[in-house]
């Protein structure tokens, strides 16, 4: 293997407290080492460049059974937006969902390394496996979702955590699962007799368990198994007015629980696209709706043990998806387009409308300016991963664009003055008019590499360029001294990565895809005590409620997970 | 204004696509120029040149240019797409996605055309004398927008889901019409001065339909209001009214529900 | 002894009945006993036995005789033929597994051509309606476990999908389901007293290639709209007890067939089917599935949707993908003499295309790649038979509500034989091989 | 005898399966497939008895199959062949530019071809297209 010398770039790295220092960075047998322990490197020279560990990305919807209804069925978006392999690349297509192929190379010249798919329902694993499997160059991993499924409501009515985490290693291992997924808690469920659960003392019908008891129970059992991802929340009531106050109730869930495992990892609750969960007011009215983001974002700053990622919606025409079944519908009946639902026996459902997210309306440009509230307002960075829900909130490909208005008030100024339609009304009903601070690289750094590395239980191989980590590390033309007049050059830099190395292969050379790298797939193994009444229950469902057998339930082989990077656990001891 | 006059000197074996065969792409160029612009056939890459021999060059802007093609490209996709502005005149029948997704100028077609003409236009005039082909004036799969502005004159007879998800626009048909017809449609006017089939405006959310001759079976969501006289594409009517598709969806503007309106001529 | 294989994924339609068990010989060669499959699933599972089974590859020689080639041979002359045509097609793609399938996308890319799959003939007016207008919908066990309003739409499932009813749809004792059939109401809509029809509570026999009519004044009736007094031959008071019904359900669901896909309107019968469904959602719990026939087709449609974006009707002949049903349709190719070569795998448009298309496939150059001889092979230049899918290889097929289950290995394919992933390698490699040389 | 007008569909059905998967190529699947459905009353409209070959003939083709009696009827004015070679002899391509031949609900003229052979499936193939 080819050992690198990337010299003279301006590092930033937080977890080692380098902040744009020119330092090399060296890479031996696909590792992190000291520069001086490459012998006969192949030099990069990343002079006047930004050198940071490769992205990581701890939410976005890239691969599965509702991203790929969600191309399928919307052959619009990708009408003259498809172009052929070119080198060693095949062909691409896709805006808002791009086909495996474009995502992974959107991924690559963005400088990512790794990527996590939010939300694979089990029964489908099969499907999200085999989608992974032909996304090349990066190395992903899937959640499956738990917060709807029957033995999790089940056992938590009872408040069962030891059963629940059996469950839980159990369906790991069947699906090649990460960690454990929560959407709309109970929610969804509901929407199996076209109802939904609102508020988080709610009680899901039949199973008489509330979506409280259901957070509180996962994140539980997530500490009981120490695995090394946090429980990985979207709350009841996504994108309602006035929902900031369920997410706050559903913050507090968490409350005075402590991180248990051996990866690293300081939180136990992670609230995903935190935008969608901060609206005040009673209605998408702008005289009503108004953001909360300070307030929910001051309760997080206040605690020690939450995490979030953004979801900053990017003003596009997008396709939206979740397992948050009810949301869907209820989106269908605002814009009145195409919509798709899946409801997954004993499971969870999804559902997927096009969305477009309008800056001549007052309510896109408030949400737009919500999500960015929500990056600016964190106290610490490492606990605020910028995300797009990809492609809730707007597509992948414009996670560069977000940095740049993360990073500029003057591009947020332009945005305000220029594109929205309502950007006065949005600067009183939301706090971005109050809002100067412009995000450094170092921070960015923590937002979108160290902290979801963190938090994923992944910091001993992803997020830094400490010795001993992945050789992961994103060269981007971006020069951190003479670059900052123009907040355009920060859009293109991180779209279009100089170099990427991963897992010490070069990927992106001079800005070219020239290799599709050694993609993995990351799934935790957890090893509970032997539990026959789990066993029993689930034997028993498989009889009598499924409709494919146990056996043929399990994911396995090398057809579906040809490359695995299995994390071991252990609950027994 | 500079005129281009394409000549066909040969019948494609499979297909020709030809996108580039517009206004707008000629425009600024030469005679030899155009010739050796690109055209597919399959996987091939061939020129113009290839297939039509070029006389005259274009104007300076799309808009400065008159492209005519005298003879027959029936099998040659794609004539006029994605055209600005400027004039396009085929002496000759057509293929499919003439004029589809234009946005201004002008196209003439002395001839018959066949589906997918006009497909999401949002301006200018497509004229077709003769027959066109299915999906006139609809939209692209899966788009909720299709014909959003400008006009389609067809003389003769037009194919089937004509106006599917029209959102703007007119589109008239001098004779018959097949099935389908103003599906989906949330705007612009379809005038059919010939016969319909059925399924006459089906899913209609809002729009305006014209039909002159027959329609072979109602669809069940229309309901009859009254008779009006109106004044239609030049010509003095006795129509009755229909309003639906009551099974569909429709918005309210003050507090009154707005529905597709067909208009039966007597 | 006998041996049991169990758990064994039947490789027929897209009912993907998953709890075969196949009785094999002491050696494990021979299959003697298929149990709890439909007759036909059974049938396919000893058919791969027979014993006048063409193990080897043949090229029809000048005289229309059949010569005996190479696998090595067949995948020379197949590479040959994809390279060499400047529009081919490659059709079929759904009686096979997703990783033969990927293989296929690989070599289509590479050679430019046309690709189409069973949906063309069969649910691809669903795929269009379904990118129209979406499509609220639920796994089968969804539907077994709560559906109480059953509707059969243009489908007949006694005949076509023989164990649906009772695996998933009518009998099942499910979770909130527990008296089976007694717990739901069957209706059926066909033009035809079916076996299907003669089992339901409800039977609209309706007027044949009226179902978006009748589909449309079922959601009139839905919004309590007026009627006219017939719609399709089915008295406006039928259609109201109909709408009611499903409203007053607690989870109703339509699975359609090709009774709507085949009928004029197409899409559009389909579309309608799902808007009623959307409807009903505002009253109560809808969904509706399609009732996908090859066991795979589903997994075509979703193995392209990822690599390329559409289900069905690619055209990648200029290197990149594009999409149209009317123009990149398999039908509409061959009728508008669109190709210069044809491939085909895992289908029989011979049986299934009109006459008219297939007399265009004969003129052509003309792959086949199948176990069986079928009226394809009869007319194309080429014949590979290759190992039964499901039975003897295993891989990925998607159900029709897109859960994908492994099919399984039960016994090994006659000596010398290769599965069809195998010679599609062989036939990847070569294509390579041609283009690297051109 | 006269020739009759219907209106023809075609689908499943059970033996269409089974004999399909037992090979194409045999008269099993012949005897399934190479047949047409009919109400009593088009059997006295057409004049012939049951288990008769009969000729069909549309716009787009025609084709010799066995009529007998309706399995899944009454189904008045619609005749049925069971999805195979002989009902696409007869279906209309017309896809109306979406992909879908229009596979039911053709037109067809039934009259009694009693000295007529129904052909196997790759003899009909065969002489229609070589």
């Amino acid at each position: 293997m080819t050992d690198y010398l990337i010299k003279n770039g301006f590092v930033f790295d937080p977890v080692q407290g380098i902040n744009g220092d020119k330092v090399d960075v060296a890479i031996k047998d696909g590792k992190i080492v000291d520069a001086g322990d490459v012998t006969n490197p192949t030099v990069i020279d990343a002079t006047g460049m930004t050198v940071m560990a490769a992205g990581v990305d701890i939410h976005a919807h890239v691969a599965g059974p509702k991203v790929n209804m969600g191309r399928n069925f919307r052959p619009e978006d990708k009408l003259f937006n498809c172009t052929a392999g070119s080198g060693i690349k095949r062909m691409e297509g896709g805006f808002s969902v791009p086909t495996v192929l474009r995502t992974a190379y959107l991924y690559a010249r963005m400088g990512f390394g790794f990527s996590m798919e939010a939300a694979m329902p089990p029964l489908y694993a099969r499907h999200t496996h085999e989608e992974i499997r032909d996304t090349p160059i990066i190395d992903q991993g899937a959640l499956p979702v738990f917060g709807n499924n029957w033995f999790v409501l089940e056992y938590l009515k009872e408040d069962e955590i030891e059963n629940t985490a059996a469950y839980i290693a159990w369906l790991l291992n069947q699906t090649k699962g990460f960690g454990i997924k929560c959407v709309n808690p109970g929610g969804t469920e509901s929407w199996g007799w076209g109802l939904n659960c609102e508020k988080v003392d709610d009680v899901v019908p039949y199973f008489d368990v509330t979506p409280r008891q259901i957070v509180s129970g996962l994140i539980k059992a997530n500490e009981y198994l120490g695995l090394p991802h946090c429980t990985h929340i979207h709350g009841n009531s996504l994108g309602e007015p006035g929902n900031y106050g369920i997410t706050l109730d559903t913050l507090k869930i968490a409350e005075g629980i402590k991180p248990q495992n051996d990866f690293g990892r300081e939180v136990v609750l992670h609230n995903t696209h935190l935008q969608f969960h901060c609206y005040g007011g009673e209605s998408y009215a702008s005289k009503s709706f108004e953001s909360k983001s300070k307030e929910v974002v001051n309760y997080i700053n206040s605690v020690d043990n939450i995490s979030y990622d953004l979801g900053v919606v990017t003003l596009d025409e997008t396709t939206t998806m979740t397992a948050d079944g009810p949301f869907e519908h209820h989106l269908s009946h605002m814009n009145n387009l195409k919509w798709a639902n899946t409801d997954v026996e004993l499971e969870t459902g999804s559902g997927i409308v096009p969305f477009i997210y309008n800056p001549k309306t007052f309510i896109a440009g408030a949400q737009w300016a919500i999500g960015l509230e929500c990056g600016l307002f964190i106290k610490d960075p490492m606990r605020a991963y910028v995300t797009t829900d990809a492609p809730n909130a707007g597509p992948l490909c414009r996670y560069p664009r977000v940095y740049k208005w993360l990073m500029s008030a003057k591009a947020r100024d332009d945005v305000l003055d220029n594109t929205l339609k309502y950007g006065d009304r949005i600067r009183e009903r939301c706090y971005i008019g109050e809002l100067d601070r412009e995000i450094s690289l170092y921070e960015l750094a923590m937002m979108t590499r160290a902290g979801p590395a963190k938090t994923l239980g992944l910091s001993h191989m992803f997020g830094s360029l400490k010795p001993g980590l992945e050789g992961d590390v994103a060269v981007y033309p971006y020069n951190p001294e003479t670059d900052t007049d123009d907040p355009e050059k920060i859009e293109y830099a991180f779209g279009n990565a100089a170099y990427l190395i991963k897992g010490g292969k070069l990927i992106v050379k001079e800005g070219e895809i020239v290799d599709m790298g050694n993609k993995r797939t990351f799934w935790v193994n957890a090893k509970v005590n032997e539990n026959p009444m789990v066993e029993r229950d689930i034997a028993e469902k498989f009889r009598r409620y499924y409709t494919v057998t146990q056996n043929n339930y399990t994911v396995k082989g090398p057809h579906f997970v040809p490359n695995p990077y299995v994390i071991e656990v252990d609950s027994t001891k | 204004m500079a005129k281009v006059i394409l000549t066909p000197t040969q019948t494609p074996t499979l297909f020709l696509e030809a996108e580039n065969i517009t206004p707008d792409v000629l425009a600024g160029k030469n005679a030899a120029e155009i010739a050796a612009l690109h055209g597919f056939v399959g996987k091939t890459t061939v020129t113009l040149g290839d297939y039509f021999t070029v006389e005259g060059a274009g104007g300076q802007t799309a808009a400065d240019t008159t492209v005519v093609i005298n003879g027959d490209v029936s099998r040659v996709k794609y004539i006029g797409m994605k055209m600005s502005a400027g004039e396009l005149i085929v002496n000759g029948n057509a293929d499919m996605y003439v004029g589809g997704w234009m946005t201004g100028g002008k196209i003439t077609v002395n001839g018959d055309i066949d589906a997918f003409a006009g497909l999401g236009m949002t301006g200018g005039e497509l004229i077709v004398n003769g027959n066109a082909g299915n999906y006139l004036g609809a939209a692209y799969r899966g788009d909720w927008r299709g014909m959003q502005g400008g006009e389609i004159r067809v003389s003769g007879s037009a194919g089937s889901d004509v106006g599917t998800f029209m959102r703007g626009g007119t589109i008239v048909v001098g004779g018959n019409i097949d099935v389908h017809v103003g599906t989906h449609m949330e705007g612009g006017t379809i005038i059919v001065k010939g016969d319909a089939k059925t399924r006459v405006g089906g899913q209609m959310v809002k729009g305006t339909i014209y039909v002159y001759g027959d329609i072979d079976v109602m669809m069940p969501g229309f309901q009859y209001r009254n008779d009006v006289d109106l004044e239609v594409d030049g010509d003095n009517g006795h129509f009755a009214l229909y309003e639906g598709d009551m099974g569909e969806r429709h918005s309210k503007k003050k507090g009154v529900v707005i529905y597709g309106q067909l208009y039966m001529k007597y | 002894m006998v041996k049991i294989v169990t758990d064994v994924v039947c490789p027929f339609c897209g009912t993907l009945c998953d709890d075969l068990e196949v009785a094999l010989s002491d050696d494990g060669k021979e299959i003697l006993e298929v149990y709890n499959a439909c007759a036909i699933g059974a049938t396919k599972f000893l058919h791969s036995q027979a014993s006048d089974r063409i193990t080897r590859p043949r090229k029809k020689q000048e005289d229309g005789s059949w010569k005996e080639v190479t696998y090595d041979e067949a995948a020379d002359y197949t590479a040959k033929m994809l390279v060499d045509a400047k529009k081919p097609l490659m059709y079929g793609w759904s009686s096979t597994s997703c990783s033969a399938q990927g293989v296929g996308a690989e070599i289509g890319e590479e050679v430019g051509a046309c690709m189409d799959n069973t949906a063309t003939v069969c649910h691809g007016s669903t795929l269009i309606a379904v990118q129209d207008v979406g499509v609220p919908s639920a796994t089968l066990g969804e539907i077994a476990n709560r559906a109480d309003r059953v509707v059969f739409w243009g489908c007949n499932p006694a005949h076509a999908h023989p164990r649906h009813m009772s695996r998933y749809s009518i009998f099942p004792r499910g979770f909130f389901t527990g008296k089976g059939s007694k717990s739901r109401k069957m209706f059926v809509v066909d033009p035809r007293n079916t076996d299907t029809a003669k089992m339901a509570d409800v039977h609209l026999q309706l007027e044949q290639g009226h179902d978006y009519e009748l589909l449309s004044a079922v959601r009139v009736a839905i919004r309590g709209e007026k009627l006219p007094d017939f719609v399709a031959g089915i008295p406006k008071e039928q259609i109201y007890e109909v709408a009611d019904s499903l409203k007053s359900g607690r989870f109703s669901v339509i699975f359609f067939g090709m009774g709507v896909t085949h009928s004029l309107g197409k899409n559009h019968n389909i579309d309608m089917a799902i808007m009623v469904t959307r409807d009903l959602n505002d009253y109560t719990k809808a969904a509706i599935v399609p009732m996908r026939g090859h066991y795979n087709v589903t997994g075509s449609g979703q193995v392209w949707g990822w690599q390329f974006g559409f289900p069905f009707c690619l055209d990648l002949t200029r290197g990149f993908a594009r999409y149209n049903p009317g123009d990149s349709s398999s039908n509409d190719l061959l009728i508008r003499d669109e190709l210069d070569a044809v491939f085909v795998l895992g289908s029989d448009p011979g049986a299934h295309f009109p006459v008219g298309s297939v007399r265009k496939i004969a003129k052509l150059p003309s792959v086949c790649i199948d176990p069986h001889i079928t009226p394809t092979s009869a007319v194309s230049k080429m014949h590979v038979p290759v190992a039964f899918v499901g039975v003897e290889v295993g891989g990925c097929a998607y159900r029709m509500d897109n859960v994908p289950i492994e099919t399984k290995k039960v016994v090994e394919p006659p000596e010398g034989m290769l599965t069809d992933e195998e010679f599609l390698q062989l036939v990847l490699t070569r294509v390579r091989e041609l283009k690297g040389a051109a | 005898m006269a020739a009759i007008q219907i209106n023809l569909i075609s689908g499943r059905t059970i033996q269409q399966g089974v004999s399909m998967e037992s090979g194409k190529e045999k008269p099993a699947y012949r005897d399934a497939c190479g047949i047409l459905e009919l109400d009593d009353a088009e059997f006295k409209r057409l004049g012939c008895f049951k288990n008769t070959n009969v000729r069909v003939s549309s716009e787009f083709g025609t084709v010799v199959v066995k009529a007998i009696g309706a399995t899944q009827g009454p189904h008045p004015g619609l005749g049925w062949i069971p999805m195979g070679p002989w009902a696409n002899a007869l279906v209309d391509p017309n896809t109306y530019s979406t992909g879908m031949p229009t596979f039911k609900g053709t037109p067809v003229t039934v009259d009694a071809a009693e000295e007529e052979i129904v052909l196997d499936a790759i003899a009909l193939i065969t002489e229609e297209c070589l």
